[in-house]
């Protein structure tokens, strides 16, 4: 047989969730099993690929046979077996396996640059990286350019901060620069904390030698000699992978002393952090570097002048970082006209939530919210009808179906009442409750708080009650306005950037959906029947066959009947547990 | 005891550690954070025992008291919320008969845990057994895991 | 040297002055309960917030730099209401209790509460409850009370050097508290006492010792040779309380003795009368430790020094109690005696270096000019 | 030497020193304030050189830390001068200027290699020279230092070679900059300010100088004797010898405080006659055959002098407890019986009759130190009182070098008495305790008295922290408690002499410094030995 076989599985941690490792292994371990000529098994090879993006169709697996790819979801180990015979073996593929149009939509809308290595290349293997043009910028940017050459291609591309803020990432550079140190630091920010976002992930896990060639780069731009990537300590894969990669580089002479022979020094050491929301504002990172509570401290100086042991510091997040070898390569101009006027490139964005394609996709900015959700996302899960779009996690807010044609870039979503934030979108249908979810939202900021202000520490706990009293029919008149009072109170006084931004899920959910609230207060109900304590479940008696099972699993014992005929729940003793609900196969249960 | 923590403080010294360092080398070390340890530290280093708990306390992956034989982390980000992570854990809570404002059961054998978010909302909701990442996860499967554990205990 | 405006007067500071400085130096009042001129910036109870033209947001005025051509304000119906919240918000997770509280009255908290007149408070919800309390015998620790400012784990670390205690748990968990919220253990200066704002720190000694009415005195501390100035506060005839003002040489920080150590002044141990002696020394003798001895059970501390019990507790056992009178008399008859038989230089003296400089020149006079002898000294060399 | 004995800064100059060197001086828990100041001082950026034998707590806060051996700070100092000259940091304007005798003193220092000062005081040559870099190279730096110093019998010559070190580099008579020996008691620069000392009047002036005694006899209206005094200790041991027949002591407690509690029990046992005047029944009072009740601070007015020679108010607040009187009205009703008249009608008028004697304070009432106190030479009404001394010229015009060599203690450890004691104060309580161990509080935190023994020799001996030991000199013997501790080097062990239940002074040692008459109590030998009977 005369043919190149290459087989990639994904093995982001969406995909090792999934079983790829095990997949990984059966095709390897069919690869070399008897029977199967060396020659052939010296061309064919399976190799792990970090995430391509599309987790909810995990486990994925190319099959690229002479350079034609086909794609498998969903992938077991007992269907290696199936698909090396029929496909690799005998040429034709299995086609109930492969991937549907869903995939490929899922794709076709995308601009991958950040992520263009990611379910490609071996994240493992550093001459895998190379293979794709990897470290060559690093390489010229240390042996050929000056370090304020380096700043004014980032300056032109109109790259800015991915984590969130989006402040122009050459201006910071430069400011970085031209403070004069005998010690200045270079940290990447890998505590992607936002619940719903996992771009950072699954750039560390897929392509880390571009976050350490970037922080490179930034190095020589700033002339530091130090760096640290900070991760969080739940992401066990991300920091195995930067370590190997970071380990690979010294061997190679990327890292260390006498970089790509240039003469420059850059060290870089991983930090792991060890769990604290707040860790990713910039000041409570680097008190956490330092060992101590990661509390943010008032921000006197610019990180720029005294940041990090009081030392300049640059710090920029995973995604800016993997940005800059493709703008030191390709250009300033090629990345610039990308995005839009005001900012250059793509952004990486985990969609997630009631939609029916979940994952990570990139895409230039510019782009409108409508394309995310119904185009690349593939629209709501099982039918239902799209309520609102959650961006930019707990700092962020929502935004309504009459604002999907929002472009994505900072200053219009931040208009629509939300943030970029570091690019988590969830999508919530109509069984979300609004007033529910800015509970959660808050109940997470509130948990996160590290205590320090009192609009944070307090406030946000004020509102959070607030919010209890109104999902559970206790709320009263008066109550929206104070939570609004509240809100822009803690926005306008609170110490970091954590605190301003707590109230948003809060503040965008009055803003759009009041009547939702009101409905709660006023009415004590809850329309998309989630807030337990403002729903009654009841049987309908028509469509009740009696067959018994919701009286089996009711915990409370809580429901009477006679088989065969129509049963009733004692609302007294119903906990709304809602397994009734769920057990139910006739529908004859509703909740109001 | 003293040979682990010495242990640790030469891996403090020679990678210039810190206190955030030292106290995942003893959750590594112990599953929790004895006093003792601190204590320790806080004399070798003259680093006031005062920030090591404070720090301790601050950071959610360290633990003061001994945790369960086996941990159950549950996934609270936002993709899991909405998918319905909130009932598995009501669920674990009170299969595993953990009392009230704890989250190690009586016989420590279970430590359930609440993480914000690992970044799998892909396959939401997911739980983490043992450091076995499980996406899409059913109270159904769920159960089964769980039950598993317990016919090994 | 930076100048700026506040509220339409202008004023010069030194480079890397604060907000904050720029203001106290025009002497207009600003709400503030975690800043503390001493220590490091913290930035925590939002109550210093101010505007400043051309920029949306107020800002911490304690940990914003002042700038050239700063327009500031300090006051508006919108910073009023921003900090009338903040106190709301501190009060509705603080006791209520003020009628009991040993620091009513010089609270901080309740002052910037009686200012903004709030009666009653828009936000109830949930209060920390910490019942543990501190054994040490020192400083009351009321953790309900406490506010976070954060100044005496700022004094404690940056002032005093200990860190004996810190910030633990997060959010409105956050506590200040030892190490495991073990008791306190420390140097017990009290510094933290001393710049709490609030009752959540106050000494032991004086709890419930009053609040009103209170003589205030201010002298040196009667301890080592530092001189701190310190003020004692007297109630009926009795020193109740120790503190310091800022403005002293010892910018009013003091350790534990200074702070706590006063008790003996109303010690019932206190020799009231003159004594005479009427048995023979050797009677009174208490037994010191010689080499060989027979071995007692080992007790509290040690042996081989002074017996404990031997004279402080029975005074009176080999002396009788006698007026001035008779005490001046019989001393000067003896002294008188000694002299005329051995000359004045048979005779010493021991001056202290704990009574004041004036008695100790009269002492020295008394010897020089009364007795005549230059047999006078005191224990500057121990 | 330069003059007289007392600070030449003042405190709240303290935080503006470059670089601070304490040597002999616990400052953080004997001063505490002023170790305060200190930590302050290297919060802004100065460098602390800590010479000690025990790893004091202003170690955490050093730069270097020199651990000699008890009683070799001659030693330690000659040979961080021996590199001060041979690395030329020497200030030869100043040395031209402002002092005579650099040239044979410098030969002096020859033989003190940092080799040499190794091998005696077992501090490192490295930490040596960086000590002499640091303080050679400073802008203003300050020498701290207490009787770690001088109690030894060799106390003179450790003063001298602190004095050199500071001329040779020029370090005095600026802002921030001297040699600062910090006083023990609140009020001890003010008794030896007023002349309670054998040989000086007040304000030092030398009883046998021509024409002083005149000068006192005028004011005092009265013959003087023109023959110097006897200090304390030797009045101790002229009583024994049966020289000294009474004594009188104000406020002062030598059965603890003194070197030797034996021999000084015996000593005031064989007295005649002795008056003690206190506000507590003492240990000693309980020798006396007079005890009379006194006011204590708060209960009085006059002035208190700190170690910064700075002149502060004292108030009166509450009244004696009993019969208790001021001392003042004691010893003046005590002259009244020898038919001398020392009433005053306030007590001002006794400051300003020794403002009239001595210029230092005549600049000084009580009206102007009513808010803020004064630091004397305070010459005249206007005078703003001096911070700190020495500015262009010293009071004898020129200053000496005096050449010293090192000399070791006088009763080092052998075999018989194989550890080395020093004895000091700790944080809690205050000298002999009968104040503070009185405050219960006090008491509950600092209860009982503890001997410190480095780990090694504890494991050596068979001990753990909180076993009993016998701890015996050649002069007696206690038991105490054992504090497993790495504060002192191996081979040392300290034990604070606050509790008369132990005392720490039945086995110090009475050998005396031949000039200024200071005992050596922070060296002597001892043996350790387990008690078997275990505390409860």
């Amino acid at each position: 047989m005369d043919k190149d076989i290459l087989i990639k599985v994904c093995t982001g941690t969406g995909g090792v969730a999934s079983g790829s490792k095990e997949v990984l292994e059966t095709f390897k371990g069919t690869i070399s099993s008897a029977g199967i000529a060396a020659s052939f098994s010296e061309r064919c090879s399976a190799q792990r690929v970090g995430c391509r993006g599309f987790c909810a169709q995990d486990v994925l697996v190319d099959v690229i046979i002479n350079g034609e790819k086909t794609t498998y979801k969903h992938v077991k180990p007992d269907m290696v077996g199936k698909i090396f015979t029929e496909h690799i073996l005998n040429g034709t593929p299995v086609a109930e396996w492969i991937v549907d149009k869903d995939y490929h939509t899922f794709h076709q809308k995308q601009t991958k640059v950040v992520l263009s290595h990611c379910g490609e290349i071996d994240p493992e293997d550093i001459h895998a990286y190379r293979a794709v043009d990897g470290y060559k910028a690093a390489k010229m940017a240390l042996t050929s350019m000056s370090s304020q050459e380096i700043v004014n291609i980032v300056k032109n591309s109109n790259l800015r901060g991915r984590g969130g803020a989006g402040f122009p990432t050459g201006l910071k550079w430069e400011l970085g620069l031209r403070i004069a140190s005998d010690i200045k630091y270079v940290i990447c920010n890998g505590d992607e904390g936002d619940p719903g976002a996992f771009m950072d992930r699954s750039v560390m896990e897929g392509d880390p030698h571009a976050v350490i060639e970037g922080m490179i780069i930034c190095a020589k731009a700033t002339e530091s000699h130090h760096g640290y990537i900070y991760v969080r300590a739940e992401y066990p894969l991300a920091v195995k992978r930067l370590q190997m990669a970071i380990e690979q580089c010294y061997e190679a002479g990327f890292l260390g002393k006498n970089t790509f022979g240039s003469g420059f020094d850059f060290d870089l050491k991983i930090f792991q952090g060890a769990g604290a929301f707040v860790c990713g504002e910039a000041t409570a990172l680097m008190r956490s570097i330092e060992g101590k509570r990661g509390m943010p401290t008032p921000k006197l100086w610019r990180s720029a002048e005294k940041g990090l042991w009081d030392r300049p510091t640059v710090l920029n997040n995973v995604e800016t970082f993997a940005n800059i070898p493709r703008i030191i390569l390709r250009g300033a101009d090629w990345f610039m006209r990308l995005g839009t006027e005001r900012s250059g490139g793509t952004k990486v964005i985990s969609l997630s939530g009631k939609v029916k394609n979940t994952g990570l996709i990139e895409v230039p900015l510019g782009v409108t919210l409508r394309e995310i959700v119904y185009e690349i996302g593939g629209g709501i899960e099982g039918g239902k009808s799209f309520k609102a779009l959650q961006t930019g996690g707990p700092s962020g807010g929502c935004i309504p179906e009459e604002l999907l044609d929002t472009e994505v870039d900072y200053e219009s979503l931040a208009l629509a009442g939300s943030i970029m934030g570091s690019g988590g979108m969830v999508v919530l249908d109509e069984t979300s409750c609004m007033v529910n979810t800015a509970k959660f939202f808050l109940e997470f900021t509130q948990s996160e708080s590290c205590g320090k202000c009192t609009p944070c520490r307090i406030g946000t706990k004020r509102m959070l009650e607030i919010l209890e009293r109104i999902t559970t029919g206790r709320g009263k008149e008066g109550d929206l306005e104070l939570l609004e009072e509240l809100g822009h109170y803690i926005r306008a006084t609170s110490l970091c950037g954590l605190g301003m931004t707590a109230p948003n899920p809060v503040l965008s959910t009055l803003r759009y959906f009041r009547d939702e609230y009101e409905q709660h207060i006023r009415n004590k109900k809850c329309p998309a029947a989630v807030c337990r304590d403002l729903i009654t479940y009841s049987i309908l008696e028509a469509v009740c066959t009696g067959c018994g099972a919701c009286k089996r699993v009711c915990p409370a014992d809580a429901i009477r009947g006679v088989r065969k005929k129509p049963h009733r729940i004692n609302t007294e003793l119903c906990v709304k547990c809602g397994t009734c609900f769920d057990a139910c196969k006739f529908k004859a249960i509703t909740k109001v | 005891m003293e040979e682990i923590l010495q242990k640790i403080l030469g891996e403090y010294r020679e990678n210039e550690g810190n206190i955030i360092s030292i106290l995942q080398d003893i959750e590594k070390a112990f599953g929790f954070i004895p006093e003792e340890t601190v204590t320790w530290f806080s004399k070798k280093l003259d680093i006031p025992a005062s920030r090591f708990f404070g720090t301790a306390t601050f950071y959610s992956q360290f633990h003061l008291k001994p945790r369960g034989k086996n941990i159950i982390t549950v996934c609270r980000g936002t993709a899991c919320h909405v998918k319905g992570s909130e009932k598995l854990l009501n669920r674990l809570f009170l299969e595993l008969d953990i009392p009230p404002d704890e989250e190690t059961s009586t016989d420590s054998k279970f430590t359930i845990e609440k993480v914000n978010c690992i970044g799998a909302c892909g396959i939401a909701p997911v739980t983490i057994l043992n450091k076995e990442v499980l996406g899409k996860m059913t109270l159904d499967n769920l159960m089964k895991e769980v039950k598993k554990i317990k016919a090994r205990e | 040297m930076v100048t700026l405006k506040i509220d339409g007067q202008k004023v010069t500071v030194r480079k890397l002055s604060t907000i904050l400085d720029a203001v106290r130096k025009l002497d207009i009042p600003i709400p503030t309960l975690c800043h503390h001129p001493e220590l490091s910036p913290f930035g925590g109870c939002r109550l210093c917030l101010v505007e400043i033209n051309g920029s949306p947001k107020p800002v911490a005025s304690c940990t914003t730099f002042a700038r050239n051509g700063m327009d500031v304000t300090t006051t508006s119906p919108r910073l009023e209401k921003l900090r009338k919240t903040t106190l709301e918000l501190i009060l509705s997770d603080h006791p209520k209790d003020c009628m009991v509280c040993e620091r009513a009255g010089d609270c901080k908290l309740q002052e910037l509460a009686y200012f903004y007149g709030i009666r009653e408070n828009r936000f109830g919800g949930e209060q920390r409850v910490y019942e543990k309390k501190d054994n040490n015998p020192f400083i009351a620790r009321d953790m309900e009370k406490c506010i976070l400012c954060g100044q005496c784990v700022r004094i404690c670390d940056e002032i005093q050097g200990v860190g004996a205690i810190d910030f633990a748990y997060r959010g409105l968990r956050t506590k200040i508290c030892p190490p495991f919220e073990n008791d306190l253990n420390c140097e017990f200066c009290g510094q933290c006492v001393a710049v709490c704002p609030t009752g959540a720190l106050t000494g032991k000694m004086w709890d419930q010792k009053g609040r009103q009415n209170f003589k205030e005195v201010d002298t040196v501390c009667p301890y080592c040779g530092c001189g701190c100035n310190i003020t004692l506060h007297i109630w009926r005839n009795e020193v109740r309380r120790v503190s310091s003002k800022e403005e002293t040489l010892n910018e009013g920080w003091l350790c534990a003795k200074g702070r706590f150590g006063y008790g003996f002044i109303h010690s019932p141990d206190r020799l009231k009368k003159p004594l005479i002696r009427t048995a023979p020394k050797d009677i009174s003798a208490f037994p010191i430790h010689q080499t060989n001895p027979p071995l007692p059970p080992f007790t509290k501390g040690g042996r081989g020094g002074i017996h404990p019990s031997s004279f402080s507790l029975h005074p009176l056992s080999s002396f009788k109690e006698v007026s001035w009178d008779e005490a001046f008399d019989y001393i000067a008859n003896r002294l008188k005696q000694i002299k005329e038989n051995y000359g004045p230089d048979a005779i010493g003296g021991l001056s202290s270096a704990r009574c004041t400089s004036e008695e100790n020149y009269l002492f020295q006079k008394f010897f020089r000019a009364v007795i005549g002898t230059n047999n006078i000294d005191h224990c500057a060399r121990y | 030497m330069f003059g007289s004995g007392a600070m030449t800064n003042s405190i709240p100059e303290i935080e503006n020193h470059d670089i601070i060197f304490v040597i002999g001086s616990n400052t953080t828990e004997t001063h505490p304030i002023i170790g305060l100041k200190m930590k302050k001082a290297v919060r802004r950026g100065a460098e602390l050189i800590v010479a000690d034998p025990r790893k004091i707590d202003l170690v955490r806060f050093s730069s270097v830390w020199l651990q000699q051996r008890p009683g070799t700070d001659v030693a330690l100092l000659n040979s961080i001068m021996h590199v001060i000259v041979k690395e030329d940091l020497i200030d030869k304007k100043f040395i031209m200027e402002r002092t005579e005798g650099f040239a044979s003193f410098k030969e002096s220092l020859l033989a003190y290699t940092p080799e040499e000062g190794e091998r005696i005081t077992g501090v490192s040559r490295e930490d040596i020279i960086k000590a002499a870099f640091l303080y050679g190279n400073a802008v203003r730096p300050g020498i701290y230092y207490t009787m770690g110093i001088t109690q030894h019998t060799h106390g003179t010559e450790n003063v001298y070679a602190i004095a050199n070190l500071a001329l040779m580099t020029g370090n005095l008579g600026r802002e921030s900059t001297g040699v600062n020996p910090l006083r023990g008691q609140n009020n001890v620069q003010g008794a030896t300010d007023m002349g309670c000392i054998p040989d000086f009047y007040l304000g030092y002036q030398k009883v046998t100088m021509p024409g002083i005694r005149q000068k006192f006899e005028k004011a005092w209206g009265i013959h003087l004797s023109d023959t110097p005094g006897l200090t304390a200790t030797e009045m101790t041991r002229a009583a024994l010898e049966g020289k000294i027949k009474a004594l009188y002591i104000m406020g002062e407690n030598p059965v603890l405080s003194d070197p030797d509690m034996n021999h000084t029990i015996q000593a005031l046992k064989k007295l005649d006659f002795l008056v003690v005047q206190d506000i507590f029944p003492t240990e000693t009072a309980e020798l006396a055959d007079v005890i009379l009740p006194a006011a204590c601070f708060a209960e009085k007015d006059g002035t208190f002098t700190n170690t910064a020679r700075m002149v502060q108010r004292v108030r009166k607040a509450v009244e004696p407890p009993g019969d208790a009187k001021e001392d003042s009205l004691i010893i003046v009703e005590l002259a009244k019986r020898f038919g001398v008249d020392m009433t005053y009608d306030i007590i001002e008028d006794v400051f300003r009759e020794a403002g009239n004697l001595w210029p230092a304070l005549a600049g000084i009432n009580y009206r102007r130190i009513a808010k803020n106190g004064l630091q004397w030479p305070c010459p005249t009404h206007d005078h703003p009182g001096t911070p700190y001394l020495f500015k262009g010229a010293f009071p004898r015009g020129k200053a000496t070098f005096t050449a010293v060599q090192f000399r070791p203690s006088d009763e080092l450890p052998d075999h018989e008495y194989p550890f080395l004691l020093s004895t000091g104060r700790h944080l809690f309580h205050y000298h002999t305790g009968s104040m503070t161990r009185r405050v219960d509080p006090i008491n509950r935190v600092s209860p009982c008295a503890y001997i410190e023994i480095h780990p090694e020799d504890a494991q050596t001996l068979n001990v753990r922290e909180g076993d009993a030991v016998r701890v015996s000199s050649r002069r007696g013997t206690i038991e105490i408690m054992v504090l497993v501790s790495g504060r002192p080097a191996k081979g040392v062990v300290f034990i604070p002499f606050h509790y008369r239940e132990a005392a720490a002074n039945v086995l110090t040692n009475t050998a005396l410094d031949p000039i200024s008459k200071i005992p050596e109590l922070k060296a002597c030998a001892v043996r350790i030995e387990r008690v078997e009977t275990s505390p409860k």
